[in-house]
């Protein structure tokens, strides 16, 4: 897999928040700082964002992936039924990723990634995720999506 | 300066004043009957339980007792959803933790005032048989039955709520026996929310002074506290500081005559010292001048609350650095972490862990001080030098109203807050560290800071960068967020291997 | 003074004079004929080997290149009884603690030159799959499969072995690459020994020195190192810096040019920062004094030598502060124990912790330094006033020679260590924590201490006394040796419960 | 079961020192000093005691009891045959006593005592102990020698 260019990323739109009564605004912040300069077109959302306004977003920009940040710890409740939402929305085949401290504690990552995955999120980013694996990340599922375009 | 329209809210004009006694009531009516707990209420009875308590779960009593003995007391975080779960963790904390002053935590729901969401939260937490909050829904238990949790201790126990809408949830905590309230109108405001506007805010919390000024009338003193660490990311002293002035001004106009101010270490020695000593010497200078000379303003250290490293060892110097920093800082408590703070919420063990090694650590630093010290001196009149232009400004836009003044001035940027998630705050000041790992101001907004002030921000910033051989620009704020979360490879090297 | 009788020992008369390389030659092919691995030991050998080394993996470059960099390096201390477990401690304090410099510890049984004794370790350990030995039994195992540890890491190694015989144990530790040794005459036979004399065990540190001075003569600097921490058992720091001073000038005498002084910490940030400072400028005072120009002596600082609290959390605390004083105190290096300390040695995961913690600890400390605080500088005079009349006294019992009058000393009480196991040490001297938490001198035995000096001292331990309300006695220092290790509850309760 | 009275301890001999090549001699001399206050006749080795001197020591002082210090990690190389050194020596009822750090690292407490007390020891004590605890075990211990001679 080779890193996508820059031109290539611009074509690829991504919406980025906190989502639910969660005030972390700082690590969501960087992140969307990070991948905007990266070349990504970035839509964002800030902090304290109910999930439904994410996917208004994502249906007004046109978005090819969610980006959602959940650091306070009650990202489980808040992230049950995301991805329905999203289906119901006609959003059928929108990328999902969520990250920061998902959970309330300090539990094995494995379960709480399968606990997320199995939410319908493509990926989950544990805490402490630095914004060049996120890079990767995104290149590396949109390869297709942008040689699809080539 | 013009006096700003006044808003519906509670249908008083917004000012720095007292709210009439009158008005209060029908204020705290209405508040009262948002939430069927709210009907449990009842200020004489209370009252009198608070009265009941020994001395020693005052925290009114307990702070100026520590205070005058010199004392640093521990204090921990933490809450968890449910009645059950939280009693354990209390008495875990009192005992095993030996915590001096005992928290609860509200959760996220409770904050913003989303009660039905809460109630699922406590179905969902039985179900799981695990926290699915991140912290106790106060108002969803209410005062009767939160009142075990004060008995269940021997110690003062103290509300932590981060929120801008605190209105229901005091009333339950102090109903409940809680002598503590952590909290005020601008930190939280514009550190804890986004849409909410600042004057709400502070609305907010002048209700709530007023309820504790409410109670001193009864006979009771509790302890009000102002969150200076705001956003916990790299505040450098003059910010807190200047948002302890402002609240404190706030809660005074209001009759609270106890109220601790916080600051989230900087974690340098010499600045943290400094900023615990000119917090509490410039708030009274602002509170004197203001006319208000019985007003207690003890400080409140916190551990580091930036990003945390991800390895426990690492962790581990940081809480017990946090305890020397508090203890030789002259600090009358420290607000304690743990080694689990990256990854969640600790369990009440580690709480614990956490709280016995600060409390090793304040025994360890003894009775030091170092104000003798040069340079601690300068960076005391440094953040005097950095306060007081900012604070007169504030004053002169509300022409001497703290309320309307600090309104104008989170507009006009004059007062700003690193990495705040408000739309009322500009946001537009960058703290970075400079090459002696002081928190220094990289960009300073439109805060009108002393050009000779800035001058010397930009050098000592600019020498990290130099010697990082890093470009002098916004990235050096976003590597000081990341800084001390770093693993020791990057931090700290083997100098000399071959690479 | 009369000259001491001429002993047996080597044939040759006892003083602090170089020892002549004929001589020399002699007695090296009578010790390495003791057990068969001497036989392996090839000095031309073991210099190429050295400088065929990069330069970050010989401690003599190591220390002196972190002394000019400003640099408080990190060691642990540890030793496991059979080779594969010593091969994966090291490489998991190199990696895992990312240790600046990584010990072998040798077990007690080598230290008392009982090699059978070991063997039969080496034996039981493989049997029992655990270490039976509380080290590596280097001079078993011989320089060439000892030479294996050096190779498996990438730092440079050092030898620590807590002995008054080390003659074989370093000739075994030079010829398989370690370029650091830890020992020393008065300070490991005061300490370690019970009725080895005071003289016997000079002599055979005079051999180790004449030994590395030797390797100089090669072009190989190796770093030799003084125990200054003695019984680790709340010793002053005059006593520590006296000890040093001598040590160091039997060294210098033998020839030796890099060696480092050890301090056990006193847990005290002013009294610490003070010992480390005065320890360079005092023993450096002596050299000079005596004729040597160009002896390098960096300071290192050790986590606290004495009783280790039992509960985790309190050690976490120990160990970060240990950091903390070795950083702030301008140490070049700090030696780390573990929060296990207290149980038995540590695994090798919980010493890689104590290592990370301590590292962190050193980051955080950043280049604060306390020369400008009045309190340090009184500290710093008063330790000057207390060791020099003794050391001077020490010389002239000596008619000028250092190990002559060291003997005397020791035997008149001129010179003394609290708590030493040795029939040759009065151990009339008798530390007390005063009010403040500096250790003091409750009873200077038969020193011949300044009056003033003793008056203040004696001022402030029966402050604590008063403050205690105990009496002024012996059950002073016993307390003091429990102290540290005490639980919080006692250490600081929370101060008004009911009883 | 009561205290002693100090006149009762006068009556009872104890051997203290620090066994094998162990050098730790702190907590054994304070533990001496606090026994011979509390009032036990106590007869102190000092530190790197071998087995055999301890139990000349016993003969010589006709002790009732020998406390063994420990600390160092070798100690369970040390004791081995202890018991039997003892018997071998006539002194079969002789009280054994041992105490500190008595293995190599952090070992369950409750292994280490039985593995002493297989030895033969009659009591083991984790590292920590307080001379209090030392001398209410031995006031239990010489109860029944005590009240026979009373
Ligand atoms: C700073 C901080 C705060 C500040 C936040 C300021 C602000 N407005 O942003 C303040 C003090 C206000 C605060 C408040 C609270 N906090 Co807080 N806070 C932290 C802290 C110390 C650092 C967070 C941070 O800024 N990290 C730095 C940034 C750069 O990293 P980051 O946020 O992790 O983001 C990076 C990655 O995670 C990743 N990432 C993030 N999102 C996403 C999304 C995707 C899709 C991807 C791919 C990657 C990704 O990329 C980012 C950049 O590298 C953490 C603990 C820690 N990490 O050390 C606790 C922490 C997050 N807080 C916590 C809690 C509980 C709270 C409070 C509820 C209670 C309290 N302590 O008062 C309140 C919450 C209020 C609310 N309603 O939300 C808990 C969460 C518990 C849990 N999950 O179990 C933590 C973990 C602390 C703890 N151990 O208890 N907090
Ligand atoms: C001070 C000390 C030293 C000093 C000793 C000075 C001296 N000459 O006495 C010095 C620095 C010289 C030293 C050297 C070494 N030490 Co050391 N030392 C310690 C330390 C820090 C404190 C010991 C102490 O004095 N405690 C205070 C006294 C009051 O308590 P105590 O000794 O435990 O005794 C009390 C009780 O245990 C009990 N008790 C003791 N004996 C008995 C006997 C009976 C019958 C009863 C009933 C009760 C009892 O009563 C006493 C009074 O309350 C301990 C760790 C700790 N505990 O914190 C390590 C420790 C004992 N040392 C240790 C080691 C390995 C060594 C060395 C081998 C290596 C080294 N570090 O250099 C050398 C040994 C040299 C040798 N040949 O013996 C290890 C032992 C490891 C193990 N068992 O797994 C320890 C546990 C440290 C560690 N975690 O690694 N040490």
């Amino acid at each position: 897999m080779t890193a996508l260019t820059k031109q290539q990323r611009a074509s690829i739109t991504l919406v980025t928040g906190v989502i639910g009564a969660d005030t972390h605004i700082v690590g969501n912040r960087i992140l969307s700082m990070a991948l905007e300069k990266e070349g990504f077109n970035i839509v964002t959302l800030g902090a304290l964002t109910p999930a439904e306004d994410f996917i208004k977003a994502a249906i007004e920009t046109a978005a090819d992936a969610i980006l959602v940040s959940s650091l306070y710890g009650q990202g489980e409740l808040d992230c049950r039924g995301f991805r329905d939402m999203c289906i119901e929305a006609g959003l059928d085949d929108i990328v999902l990723y969520v990250g920061g401290n998902l959970v309330v504690g300090k539990q094995a990552w494995e379960e709480v990634e399968t606990r997320f995955t199995d939410m319908g999120f493509d990926r989950a980013f544990p805490p402490g995720t630095r914004t060049p694996d996120v890079v990767e990340k995104l290149d590396t599922d949109f390869q297709s999506k942008v040689s699809g375009t080539a | 300066m013009v006096a700003l329209p006044q808003l519906d809210a509670d249908d008083i004009p917004f000012s720095a004043a007292r709210i009439d006694v009158d008005v209060f009531d029908i204020m705290r009516a209405k508040n009262l009957a948002r939430w069927p707990t709210g009907a449990e209420v009842d200020i004489e009875e209370a009252a009198a339980f608070h009265k009941s308590l020994p001395k020693h779960k005052r925290l009114g009593w307990v702070m100026r007792q520590a205070d005058a003995e010199g004392r640093c007391l521990t204090q921990p975080r933490g809450g968890f959803g449910t009645l059950e779960l939280q009693k354990e963790l209390m008495i875990c904390l009192d005992q095993q933790g030996q915590a001096d002053i005992v928290p609860t935590t509200t959760d996220s729901y409770t904050r913003n005032e989303q009660w039905e969401n809460a109630a699922r939260g406590i179905e969902e937490s039985k179900k799981a048989g695990r926290s699915m909050l991140n912290g106790y829904p106060m108002v969803n238990y209410g005062p009767k039955v939160t009142r075990q949790l004060i008995e269940a201790i021997d110690k003062p126990a103290i509300v932590l709520s981060g929120t801008s809408m605190p209105k229901l949830t005091c009333e339950i905590g102090f109903a409940a026996g809680y002598s503590g309230y952590l909290g005020s109108g601008l930190a939280y405001t514009s550190s804890y929310t986004k849409s909410l506007s600042i004057e709400q805010g502070i609305r907010n919390y002048q209700y709530l002074d007023r309820l504790a000024a409410m109670y001193s009338d009864h006979g009771v003193e509790l302890h009000r506290r102002q969150p200076g660490f705001l956003t916990g990311t790299n505040i450098p002293p003059c910010i807190a500081i200047l948002t302890c002035i402002i609240d404190a001004l706030l809660a005074a106009g209001q009759g609270v005559k106890n109220y601790g101010l916080e600051l989230g270490q900087t974690m340098h020695l010499v600045q943290d010292a400094a900023a615990i000593k000119m917090a509490r010497v410039l708030t009274q200078e602002y509170l004197q001048q203001q006319g208000y000379h019985d007003v207690f303003t003890p400080v409140t250290s916190l551990h580091w609350m930036g990003a945390w490293p991800h390895d426990e060892a690492q962790c581990e110097a940081l809480v017990a650095y946090g305890g020397t920093l508090a203890a030789i800082g002259g600090a009358v408590s420290v607000t304690t972490k743990s080694s689990h703070e990256a990854f969640g919420i600790p369990t009440p063990e580690a709480n614990a862990a956490g709280l016995r090694s600060t409390r090793m650590a304040v025994y360890l630093a003894r009775q030091i001080r170092l104000d003798a010290l040069p340079e601690f001196e300068t960076e005391c009149d440094m953040i005097a030098k950095e306060v007081r232009p900012i604070m007169d400004k504030i004053l002169e836009m509300g022409d001497g109203d703290v309320a309307i003044g600090t309104i104008h001035a989170c507009e006009a940027g004059v007062m700003d807050i690193p990495w705040s998630p408000s739309n009322y705050m500009k946001s537009r000041v960058m703290p970075a560290r400079d090459i002696d790992g002081y928190l220094r101001m990289f960009d300073c907004g439109d805060m009108p800071m002393d050009p000779d002030v800035m001058e010397f921000h930009h050098e000592r910033v600019r020498k990290r960068a130099e010697h990082e051989n890093v470009s002098f620009d916004h990235e050096l704020a976003v590597a000081s967020v990341y800084e001390l979360s770093e693993n020791l490879e990057k931090l700290i090297p083997f100098p000399w291997a071959e690479k």
